[in-house]
Parts: C-alpha cells; sequence; structure tokens
C-alpha cells in the first residue's frame, strides 16, 4: 500500500471559513446545548442550598444577583436559551420533513429572532444591578 | 464492509425522545423564563416565594417533568455528540456510565432540592 | 500473480455484464479495470437503449433497421443474435432494478429513435446509460464479484506461436495505480477485453478521457486483426470547449442551425432541403464542417444551435437538462443565447475481431462491447444499439469464457492466408517495434505453461516501465498526443480525402518516432498518471493508424465512411471487412467478406435513405 | 525496421566522474529551471485573460513533495473554460506530474470532485467564470491524500457497499419477457435518488461523517433510500436494509447541517431523504410497541 497523508483535524476548524448555514447552525446548536446542560448543572447546585435553610438560599441568591458580572452572564443564558429554543423548533420542523428548502432561511431567523428577543429583555434583566 | 449490528439499542427511540423532550421544553422553559425574569424578576427571588410556588403540586410536577426531561435531553444530547465524534469501545463505556451517573445524581438532587422547598 | 478462472478487462457495461454472466456460469470471476467501475463511460450514454418488447415490433424488424442502418457491413449472424437477445436483456435490466421511465400502467416506456421503424428504445430520462452502469454495478456487488479498480491493464499474456489461430491467452498483465505494483493476472478459462471507445484519438469528442482504445490496441499487438477501424461516427451537436454531447432532441423539439450570416444553413445551402436539421447526423455534421470551412463559421470553428424561439416554458419542460449542460460545460444560458455546437467523435463501431461467442483468433482471448467488433454497427450505428450491445455479447462472451456450451459461431476470425490483402503505399507501422522497450508482440516464451507465460509478459512489462521512468529528458507524452489529435481531426474527420489521408499516415509515422524518445517526468510509483498517459498514448498511435489505413484503403461512400474522391456505396467491391493485423510492427490491410444470409433471410443490400 | 536506438542505451554509457545520484540531481535541477522559465515564458505569453490556480501538492515518494504545499499555475482564460480544463492545461503544459482522477468531463462519472475555493465541486462542472481569483484546489477534505489531489476512496466505497446497494425483490416475473411494474408516482419518488454518481463531495462535506468512521454518510444512506423507496423491492430486504441504517452509526448520526444537500453536484435533496428514513424507523420501531 502507498502511503496516504491524513491532514487530520485542524483541516476542519481551519475550514470555519467556509462552513454554510446548516452548519453554523450545528455548532451553534452544539455550543448553546452544552451551555444549557452545564448550566442545568450549576442551576441544581446553587438551588441546594436551600436545603441548608432559607438563609443560606436568600443571602446567595441575592448575593448572586446583586453582581453585574451575573446579571451579564444571565443574559448570555438567555440568548442561548432563546437560540437553542428556536433553532431547536427549526431542527424539529426539519425532522418533520417541513421547509426543508428554507433551512438556511430559518437559521438566519432564529439568529435574528434571538437578537430582537435578547436585546428587549435587556432591561428587564439588568435593572437594579447598575 | 462496515459492520453491521444486531441492533439491540434501537436508536430510533432516543432519537425520538429527544425530539419529544424538545417539543415539551419548549414549552416549560419558555414557562421557566417568564416566570423567574419577567413575572418574579431574578433578583426578588426569596425562599418563600419558591416554597408558595413549590407547594402547588401542579407547579411541582411540572418542574420535576421539567428537571427529568431537561436531563435526559442534555445528556442524552452529549451522548450524541460524543457519539459523532466517533467515540467507540472502552471510551463509549465510559461516557455512558458517567453520563448516566451524572444524570442519575442531577435528578435525584434536583428532587431533593424541590421536596425541601415544597416542604414535602 | 492473482488468479482467477476468467478475468474482465474494464468494468463499463460490457464488462460488468460479462462478469456476471461468467459468475452464473459458476466460474470464479475478476473485474480488472482503469477505473471505478461506476466512472465507466457506459454512464454518460443518455438517450436508450433498444429491443423489440411490444405487441407489433419484432426482433427480425429491429435486426433489418441495424442492417440497414450498417449499411449492409453488418453481419448477419451477429446482427440476429443481437435482435433476438437484447428483448430478454431489458427485462433482465428491469428485474435488477433498473429505474426505467415508465408508462401510466407501469410498463417500461419506449420511444422512437433515429434510424428505427418502430419506436422501441427503453429509456430511464435522459440518463440511460447512468442507470444501466449502476444497475449492473449492484448485481455485481450483490454477486461479490472480485473488483480490481485502479489497475491499468497493459498487455495480455499470449504464447508466442507464429500464427495468432494458435496462440493461446493465459492471462493479462495490469498494474495497480495506485501503489505502482506491477502483477500477473493468471485466468485459467478466459480473458474478457471490454475497455469500451478510443475517442481520444481526436481532440474532439464526446467520449471521456480514459477511453483511448487499450482494448484494442492490446488485442492488436498480441496478434487479433482490428476491423472496420475506418466506420467512426461524429455527432453533429457537441460543445465546442469540452464535447460534451447535445443530444438530437433538441432538434427534435425544433432546434435550428444557423451560420455566422444569420443563416438557416441547411436550407439555405441545401444541405438537406426536406428535413433540414433533422437530417441523419452524418449529414448534419458535413453541412456544419462545409459552412466552417467556407468561413461562414462563428470563430472558425463552430455554428449555432438556438431554441431560444422555442419558449422557457418548453425549454424547461423538455430540454432542461441541456440548459444545464450548456451552462455547466460552455458557460451559455440556453435561453439566453443561442448554443455554440460542432461536430465530434462520437463512437467507433470497429473494433478487435471477434464472432458472435466474443471470441477472438487467439483461445482464451475474448471483446465485447465498444472495444469489440462483432460487426453489429457496420459502417453505422444507430442510435441506442450500443447498450444492447453491450449486455447481448457482454453476457454471451461472460458465458462462453466461463464454459457454457454455445453452438458453432457463424463468424470466422483471425487472419487469413488466402484472403486479399491491400499494399496502401505509404509507410506504416512502428518503429522499433521489436526493440526490448517496445510493448506488445507475443512475448518470446519457450515454456508453454501458463504461469510462466504471464510471469514472463509481466517481467517484461516491469522492464518497460523501469525504461521508461529511468529516462531523464525527452519528449513529454501529451504533446505527441495533442499533435496526433489533431492531425486526425484535421485529416480523418467527417470529411476524408485521399491527400489528407495520406498526410494523416505521415503524421502518425512522425508521432511514432517521436514516441521513441518519449520520457515520463513523474518518477513517483504512486499514482502516475504521467505513466499512465504517456502508456495510453501509444495505444492511441496504433489505433489510429489503423482508422487511417482503412479510411484510405476504403475507396467508397459508406455509412460513416465519406471520400471525397469517391461519393458512392460500392457494393460489388465494398461489401467486406476492412482488417488490419499487426505482424510484427508491420501493418498489413486485408479484407473478408461480408456476411448476409442470417437466420431468417439474406439481407439485400438497398439504398440507405430515411 | 527500427532507424533509431532507444535513448536509454547512450544515457547509460555516459562517462561519469561524478555519481550518477548527483549527476540526477543537476539534470533534475537543471530542467527545473527550464521548466520554471518556460512557465514564466509561457505566462508572458499568453495574451489576454489568465486564470491563477493554486494547487495543492503532495507526494509521499518524491523529494519535496513529502511535505504538502501549494503551486501557482497562471492558466490563459478562455470562454466557458471549466476548473477541469484549467488543471488539464496546467498538467499538460507546464507539470506533467499534476496528478488528479477525472475521465467524462460531463459530471457522470463523479471521480474530479475537489475542494474549489473552499467548497466540494466537481472540477468538470465548475466554470472559472464563476469563481473568484485565484483559483484554490484541493483535494476534498476528511479523506487521506494518496497524492495531489487524489483521495482514498475506499472507504467511501466500503460505505457504499455496506447499506446492501442492490435491488431484492422477493420474486420476479416467471416469464423471461415479463417485466414488474412500477407506479410512475414510485420512480418520481426514487428518481432523484437514483442519480447519485458516488463522486464523495457530500462524504467530504459532512462534519459527523469526519468525526465519526463509522457513520454511513449521506451518500450511502441515499443508496439505501432508492431501494427503499422503490416498490419493487422485496420486504425481506426492506426490513435487513432498515435495520443496517438505523443501527447506531446509521441515520442517528446525521445532525441536518445540509452540506451534502448543499454540495451534491446532482441535485440530490440528501438530508430530505436521511431524514424521510429517521422517521420511517421511528414509525416501523412504533409498530411493535
Ligand atoms: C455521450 C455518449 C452518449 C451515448 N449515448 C448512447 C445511447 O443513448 N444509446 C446507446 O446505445 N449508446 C450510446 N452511446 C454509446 C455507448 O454508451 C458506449 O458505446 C458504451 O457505453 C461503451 O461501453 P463499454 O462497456 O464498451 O465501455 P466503457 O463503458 O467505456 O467502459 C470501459 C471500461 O474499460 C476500462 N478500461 C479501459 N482501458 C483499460 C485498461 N487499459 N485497463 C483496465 N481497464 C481498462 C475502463 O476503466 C472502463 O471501466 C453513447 C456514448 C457517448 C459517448
Ligand atoms: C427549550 C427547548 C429546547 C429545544 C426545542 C431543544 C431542541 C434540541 C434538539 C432538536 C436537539 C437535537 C439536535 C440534533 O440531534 O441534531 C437538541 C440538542 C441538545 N440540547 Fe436541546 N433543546 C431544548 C432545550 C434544551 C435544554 C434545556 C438543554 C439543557 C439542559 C438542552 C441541551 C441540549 C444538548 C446538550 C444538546 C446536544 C447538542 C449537541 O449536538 O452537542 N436543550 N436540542
Ligand atoms: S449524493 Fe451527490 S455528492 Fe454524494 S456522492 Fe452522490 S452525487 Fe456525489
Ligand atoms: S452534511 Fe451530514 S449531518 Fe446530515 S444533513 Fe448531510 S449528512
Ligand atoms: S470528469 Fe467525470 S465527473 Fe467530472
Amino acid at each position: 500500500m502507498s502511503q496516504s497523508y491524513d491532514r487530520g483535524l485542524i483541516e476542519d476548524f481551519g475550514r470555519w471559513r467556509e462552513f454554510t448555514a446548516g452548519m453554523w447552525a450545528w455548532v451553534f446548536h452544539k455550543f448553546t446545548g452544552w451551555v444549557l446542560i452545564g448550566y442545568l448543572f450549576t442551576h441544581i447546585a446553587v438551588l441546594s442550598t436551600s436545603m441548608q435553610g432559607a438563609k443560606t438560599f436568600n443571602s446567595t441568591i441575592q448575593g448572586l444577583e446583586s453582581l453585574a458580572l451575573v446579571r451579564l452572564l444571565e443574559v448570555g443564558l438567555l440568548a442561548v436559551a432563546v437560540f437553542h429554543i428556536l433553532n431547536g423548533i427549526r431542527l424539529l420542523f426539519v425532522d418533520l420533513g417541513v421547509g426543508l428548502e428554507s433551512q438556511d432561511k430559518s437559521f438566519y431567523a432564529s439568529l435574528v429572532l434571538t437578537g430582537i428577543i435578547v436585546v428587549a429583555s435587556v432591561p428587564t434583566f439588568v435593572s437594579g444591578a447598575f | 464492509m462496515a459492520q453491521r449490528y444486531s441492533s439491540f439499542s434501537s436508536g430510533s427511540t432516543a432519537w425520538l425522545l429527544q425530539r419529544i423532550t424538545a417539543a415539551f421544553l419548549v414549552i416549560v422553559l419558555a414557562f421557566h423564563f417568564f416566570q423567574l425574569h419577567f413575572v418574579t424578576h431574578a433578583y426578588e427571588i426569596e425562599f418563600a416565594g419558591s416554597q408558595a410556588r413549590m407547594e402547588n403540586v401542579g407547579y411541582f410536577v411540572t418542574m420535576v417533568l421539567f428537571l427529568v426531561t431537561a436531563t435526559f435531553h442534555g445528556v442524552n444530547g452529549v451522548y450524541n455528540a460524543l457519539v459523532n465524534q466517533g467515540i467507540d469501545g472502552i471510551q463509549k463505556r465510559v461516557v455512558q456510565i458517567v453520563l448516566g451517573a451524572a444524570a442519575l445524581l442531577l435528578v435525584v438532587q434536583g428532587i431533593r432540592v424541590a421536596n425541601t422547598l415544597a416542604g414535602f | 500473480m492473482y488468479e482467477h478462472d476468467v478475468i474482465v478487462v474494464g468494468g463499463g457495461g460490457a464488462g460488468l455484464r460479462a462478469a456476471i454472466a461468467a459468475h452464473e456460469e459458476g466460474a470464479d470471476v475478476a473485474i480488472v479495470t482503469k477505473l471505478h467501475p461506476v466512472r465507466s463511460h457506459t454512464g454518460a450514454a443518455e438517450g436508450g437503449i433498444n429491443a423489440a418488447l411490444q405487441e407489433g415490433d419484432s426482433w427480425q424488424d429491429h435486426a433489418y433497421d441495424t442492417m440497414k442502418g450498417s449499411d449492409y457491413l453488418g453481419d448477419a449472424p451477429a446482427v440476429d443474435t443481437f435482435a433476438q437477445d437484447a428483448p430478454e436483456e431489458v427485462i433482465q435490466l428491469e428485474h435488477w432494478g433498473m429505474p426505467f421511465s415508465r408508462e401510466e400502467d407501469g410498463t417500461v416506456s419506449q420511444r422512437p429513435f433515429g434510424g428505427l421503424s418502430f419506436p422501441r428504445t427503453t429509456y430511464a430520462g435522459a440518463e440511460t446509460g447512468h442507470h444501466m452502469l449502476h444497475t449492473l454495478y449492484e448485481q455485481v456487488v450483490k454477486r461479490g464479484i472480485e473488483v480490481y479498480d485502479e489497475w491499468y491493464v497493459s498487455q495480455v499474456a499470449v504464447t508466442d506461436e507464429d500464427d495468432p489461430n494458435e496462440r493461446d491467452c493465459h492471462g493479462v498483465v495490469a498494474w495497480d495505480v495506485q501503489s505502482g505494483e506491477i502483477a500477473g493476472f493468471r485466468a485459467r478459462d478466459g480473458v474478457i477485453l471490454a475497455t469500451g471507445g478510443l475517442g481520444q484519438a481526436y481532440d474532439h469528442t464526446t467520449n471521456a478521457v480514459a477511453n483511448t482504445g487499450d482494448g484494442v490496441a492490446i488485442a492488436y499487438r498480441a496478434g487479433v486483426p482490428m476491423e472496420d477501424m475506418e466506420m467512426i461516427q461524429f455527432h453533429p451537436t457537441t460543445l465546442p470547449s469540452t464535447g460534451v454531447l447535445i443530444s438530437e432532441g433538441v432538434r427534435g423539439e425544433g432546434g435550428i442551425l444557423y451560420n455566422s450570416e444569420g443563416e438557416r444553413f441547411m436550407f439555405e445551402y441545401g444541405y438537406a432541403t426536406n428535413d433540414g436539421e433533422l437530417a441523419s447526423r452524418d449529414v448534419v455534421a458535413r453541412a456544419e464542417l462545409t459552412e466552417v470551412q467556407e468561413g461562414r463559421g462563428i470563430d472558425d470553428e463552430y455554428v449555432y444551435l438556438d431554441m431560444r424561439h422555442l419558449g422557457e416554458e418548453r425549454i424547461t419542460d423538455r430540454l432542461e437538462n441541456i440548459l444545464h449542460l450548456a451552462r455547466d460545460f460552455e458557460g451559455v444560458d440556453g435561453l439566453e443565447e443561442p448554443m455554440p455546437v460542432k461536430p465530434g467523435q462520437h463512437y467507433a463501431m470497429g473494433g478487435i475481431e471477434v464472432n458472435e461467442h466474443g471470441e477472438t483468433c487467439i483461445d482464451g482471448l475474448y471483446a465485447a462491447g465498444e472495444c469489440a467488433c462483432v460487426s453489429l454497427h457496420g459502417g453505422n450505428r444507430l442510435g441506442g444499439n450500443a447498450l444492447p450491445e453491450l449486455l447481448v455479447f457482454g453476457a454471451r462472451a461472460g458465458s462462453h469464457a466461463a464454459g457454457a456450451d454455445m453452438p458453432e459461431p457463424k463468424i470466422q476470425t483471425g487472419p487469413d492466408p488466402d484472403a486479399e490483402r491491400e499494399d496502401l503505399g505509404v509507410p506504416v507501422g512502428e518503429p522499433g517495434a521489436t526493440e526490448a522497450a517496445a510493448d506488445g508482440g507475443a512475448v518470446e516464451n519457450p515454456d508453454s505453461d501458463p504461469e510462466a507465460v504471464v510471469e514472463a509478459t509481466a517481467e517484461e512489462e516491469r522492464e518497460r516501465i523501469e525504461t521508461l521512468l529511468e529516462r531523464e529528458d525527452g519528449v513529454n507524452h501529451a504533446d505527441v498526443r495533442a499533435d496526433l489529435q489533431e492531425s486526425m481531426t484535421e485529416n480523418v474527420n467527417v470529411f476524408r480525402e485521399e491527400e489528407n489521408l495520406e498526410q494523416a499516415l505521415r503524421d502518425i509515422q512522425d508521432a511514432r518516432e517521436r514516441y521513441q524518445d518519449v520520457y515520463v517526468a513523474d518518477k513517483s510509483r504512486t499514482f502516475n498518471t504521467d505513466l499512465q498517459h504517456t502508456i495510453e498514448t501509444r495505444n492511441l498511435l496504433d489505433v489510429a493508424e489503423a482508422i487511417t489505413m482503412g479510411a484510405l484503403a476504403r475507396d467508397e461512400f459508406r455509412g460513416a465512411h465519406w471520400r471525397k474522391e469517391h461519393q458512392e456505396r460500392k457494393d460489388d467491391e465494398y461489401l467486406k471487412h476492412t482488417l488490419v493485423s499487426w505482424n510484427d510492427g508491420e501493418p498489413e490491410l486485408w479484407y473478408r467478406p461480408v456476411i448476409l444470409e442470417g437466420d431468417e433471410q439474406t439481407y439485400e443490400p438497398k439504398i440507405r435513405s430515411y | 525496421m527500427s532507424t533509431q536506438t532507444p535513448d536509454t542505451d547512450s544515457e547509460n554509457e555516459q562517462p561519469s566522474s561524478t555519481s550518477p545520484q548527483e549527476r540526477r540531481m543537476a539534470e533534475k535541477q537543471a530542467r527545473k529551471e527550464q521548466r520554471e522559465a518556460d512557465e514564466a515564458a509561457a505566462a508572458n505569453e499568453i495574451q489576454g485573460e489568465t486564470v491563477e490556480l493554486k494547487v495543492f501538492r503532495y507526494d509521499p515518494e518524491i523529494e519535496g513533495k513529502e511535505e504538502p504545499r501549494f503551486d501557482s499555475f497562471t492558466v490563459p482564460f478562455e470562454k466557458g473554460m471549466t476548473v477541469l480544463d484549467a488543471l488539464i492545461y496546467a498538467r499538460d503544459e507546464y507539470d506533467s506530474s499534476l496528478t488528479f482522477r477525472h475521465s467524462c468531463r460531463q459530471a457522470v462519472c463523479g471521480s474530479d470532485a475537489f475542494f474549489v475555493n473552499g467548497s466540494q465541486r466537481l472540477g468538470c462542472q465548475t466554470q472559472i467564470a464563476d469563481l473568484d481569483g485565484p483559483v484554490r484546489v484541493e483535494p476534498l477534505p476528511h479523506q487521506d491524500v494518496v497524492k495531489d489531489l487524489v483521495v482514498e476512496m475506499d472507504h467511501f466505497y466500503d460505505q457504499m457497499e455496506s447499506v446492501d446497494p442492490f435491488f431484492d425483490p422477493d420474486e420476479t416475473p416467471d416469464d423471461e419477457l415479463e417485466e414488474q411494474r412500477q407506479d410512475r408516482e414510485n420512480r418520481e419518488k426514487v428518481k432523484l435518488s437514483t442519480r447519485c454518481i458516488w463522486c464523495g463531495a457530500c462524504m467530504s462535506s459532512c462534519n459527523i461523517a469526519a468525526g465519526d468512521n463509522k457513520y454511513l454518510g449521506p451518500a450511502a444512506i441515499n443508496k439505501a433510500y432508492r431501494f427503499y423507496m422503490d416498490e419493487r423491492e422485496g420486504e425481506n430486504k426492506r426490513q435487513e436494509r432498515l435495520e443496517i441504517i438505523e443501527a447506531e452509526h446509521g441515520v442517528w448520526r446525521c445532525q441536518t447541517q445540509f452540506s451534502c444537500t448543499n454540495v451534491c453536484p446532482k441535485d440530490i435533496p440528501l438530508t430530505d431523504h436521511i431524514q424521510e428514513l429517521k422517521r420511517e424507523a421511528v414509525k416501523q420501531n412504533l409498530k411493535f410497541w
């Protein structure tokens, strides 16, 4: 057998510039999914403070909520969740075989909608923190 | 020839459940976010409030279901992502065990929290 | 050394069908092919497969049309066998799942085609060949037939008796393109050559780059005569830059041809005052070339085929794939502009001389498909008759090689000492044919043990390749090939004049001499296409020479063969096949009479008019 | 009747003060310079429009090519020129060792799928005029490179063949001349799936196939679809084939990236077909509940 040259994984990541809509959707969906499940773990961990009693619970939550950083992270979480939901819905349609021809458009729509929802929610999210 | 499988674990079930949980999550997650960021603002959250909500059986059940479906959905998603990256053999076994344990832990701990809150 | 009962060289329609047939006969078969089977040029066929399937049609009619189409240069036993076997073969394909186009009631559709007295062309959309090729390959996979893909066969291993009729073929020698390994393949029962067309002898062709006439040249150098090589079909509407075929459908739907003056020349200049654009292929091709030669071509090269007037709706409905072809391969939008077209080489009616079982004169050596000449198409192939040929004669060659019982053949093969010979008076042949570096001819081999024959041939091949690779400087084969193609297109095209044909022979001779100094710049053993093309060019020289010799010798106008000096068909003189034998590198041209007595009728030469 | 002695004889006899190796190297150098000069001259000579090609080069055996690199070629542009035409020109005029598969020149043989300006395309089906220069041509990503633009296809073929890609009815009509019937509608349904030319572009574009070597890949799944949906197919085979495609590395691996559908030169709606098979598998399994 002749040798052949395996260009390895670097290739894939080097090619991100050439990704098309469906691939970006896949990348983002993956990323947001992982963030969400990561968050779920942290979330439950934080809530577990309630098991030590109401005080600890309250002070932890309010302590966290008073941090601007946490507020910003929450906006991030919202963005992540909203995108995952919208693109998730898009994927559900794709699974049903509906609207496959406009899969790229629906992806862009998810992005735009996510943007709008997040921007619109910012005031509610950060109010009181700054 | 690529190998054949006896297909003892049907991928279709996991796939379908991932979609069904997703559909369910759309609703609950939206509700959850709305409830805790818009109806009650996050910074206003207090033990008492959470307790009050949790004492409602309907809410309690929804939250537990939310937890279970989200866990399944998330963990199965992660597992799928890893299989897509071509894990196999021992590696795959380990991932299955770790993810399974993590999921179990998450669900158990989550239910305990909910119980505490509800005061059951 | 690899060993099998039957070795099939080539994985196109003919090769695959032969392999399946041999396998069904119980043989251990292997296909050795330079392209993966699904890459074969059978996949390019668009139009369809002829077979008399319907009520009201009969194999006799199909045979009659074929014989008439051949301009009475077909051999009746081949024509009859063909027409009789075709229906079963086509239905066989259907049973194998081929996605034929269907009628309302679910039966396969048939459409009319040029030269047929009945609509008997079955088809699968506009990509019949593609579906046929894939369907056959699927059956090969199903049967687990071994395929050595990307193995280039360069020689057949043949014993060295003086008379080719007494030689035996014991296998082939091939090299693995990917690794450079050269190996012998021993065939216990037979070798079937199914290497396809030779369009690369011309620079403008509908054929693939891989269609280099390898099988024809290999068999020729092993002692098998080439038959009717001068009979080359040209298609009038091919795209100038690539040779991609624009189907007759465009003209059928009402597309018109015009020249640079905007004249509808088929009528204006009286080439075909009745049928106009729909006159037969050769007539239209000659008309186009005349226009160009008389200065009314566009860019001195092509004419326009215009379908804009048909309207967008009709075009997208019926000719959509043409829009894609023009767009993808010529960068022209057929809805906005006329499409440039010119004639291109399309099909070789001639080839390796075989009988109706696919046997050559060398025992154990068979040929089928476009590389073979059972003498079915004679002077002119009817559209849709090549694909069924692959099936019918591929299957027969496969069965026979695997030892099936078959009746005595009626067609004779092999050099005949009593035949009428002709000397063209122009130098032809191979300088240095007997030198070590030259390939082909029977390898000297005192030992008649089959394995030794294969091994000795392989050894010779290793030496030759070594020699080619060792040369550090010399001529690039691409230059030789380009000159050859140019000369062939210039001189042995649709128009054939004595002077030009002689010029072509001199050019070929020239090219041969230059080829003696050919060198391979790429020294790698890995996927060396430079080496492969160099060897292919050598094959092209041999087939081009035979084409030209035949064209020069045949002083008449028959089928696709048009001679300026001889404008009529001469039945009393030329109802005979042209054969060219290798003869140690000095080609010898001789004739064998056409067989017109068929199973049920004797075909009477009639005027070929439609 | 030979009039000429083969070149090699005289060459071998050359009295050499230097070792043959050195001599060859020197000659090689000279030739290289000559070639470069020729190329430069040719490039200068070219009147009118030209195209700049950047082509990936690699050869495990040839010094200087063992490390992959890009070579540039300047090729005269002609109307209607395709990427394949440009490559052929570069090979025939400048560097005959430039290696790529190609055959039909008309998008039916599927041998010349390359990575052109960041996308999987057939060289013969891509008009240079449609591309931004310089045109960058690379071998298909995610497949091992054998040499230059030639990639290892065996894995792709294995995947294609692993779905039992052949028709296998339970029974065919007894009469040799009697065909099986197929509804026009059913033929329409499988029509697009039968157009596949095995070029491998889709497989190369799919990130999942890149990560998971066992994933059947879009082309093989499409092949399975072609038979699964054919009403003439036998029930037994249909079930068997379904099992193959719904195994762990079958349809479930597809993450609907759509890249396969985007690049397929035959416009086969691959994602569509994969999704339909997923649903089909779910349906079949639900029956047993
Ligand atoms: C554009 C076009 C349209 C056509 N349309 C029709 C039509 O509508 N109807 C019709 O009946 N006919 C049609 N024809 C003619 C018909 O398609 C061909 O004659 C036929 O397909 C040839 O098949 P084959 O099996 O002989 O050769 P091919 O399909 O060309 O196969 C040759 C095989 O041999 C192999 N091979 C070659 N040389 C070597 C070697 N040295 N070593 C190893 N392997 C080798 C190749 O790899 C290949 O697998 C058309 C032809 C063209 C070009
Ligand atoms: C709210 C509605 C949600 C919808 C509609 C949704 C939808 C989906 C869908 C359809 C997939 C499968 C993608 C595929 O297989 O191609 C998926 C994957 C995933 N989801 Fe969700 N999801 C939702 C919420 C969540 C939540 C709450 C979490 C976290 C707990 C989560 C975590 C994940 C993860 C980790 C993946 C796998 C991502 C990957 O491919 O790597 N999702 N989601
Ligand atoms: S499905 Fe399309 S892209 Fe994939 S191999 Fe077939 S033709 Fe090529
Ligand atoms: S690119 Fe891959 S992920 Fe699915 S849609 Fe195509 S197979
Ligand atoms: S050369 Fe055959 S597909 Fe491009």
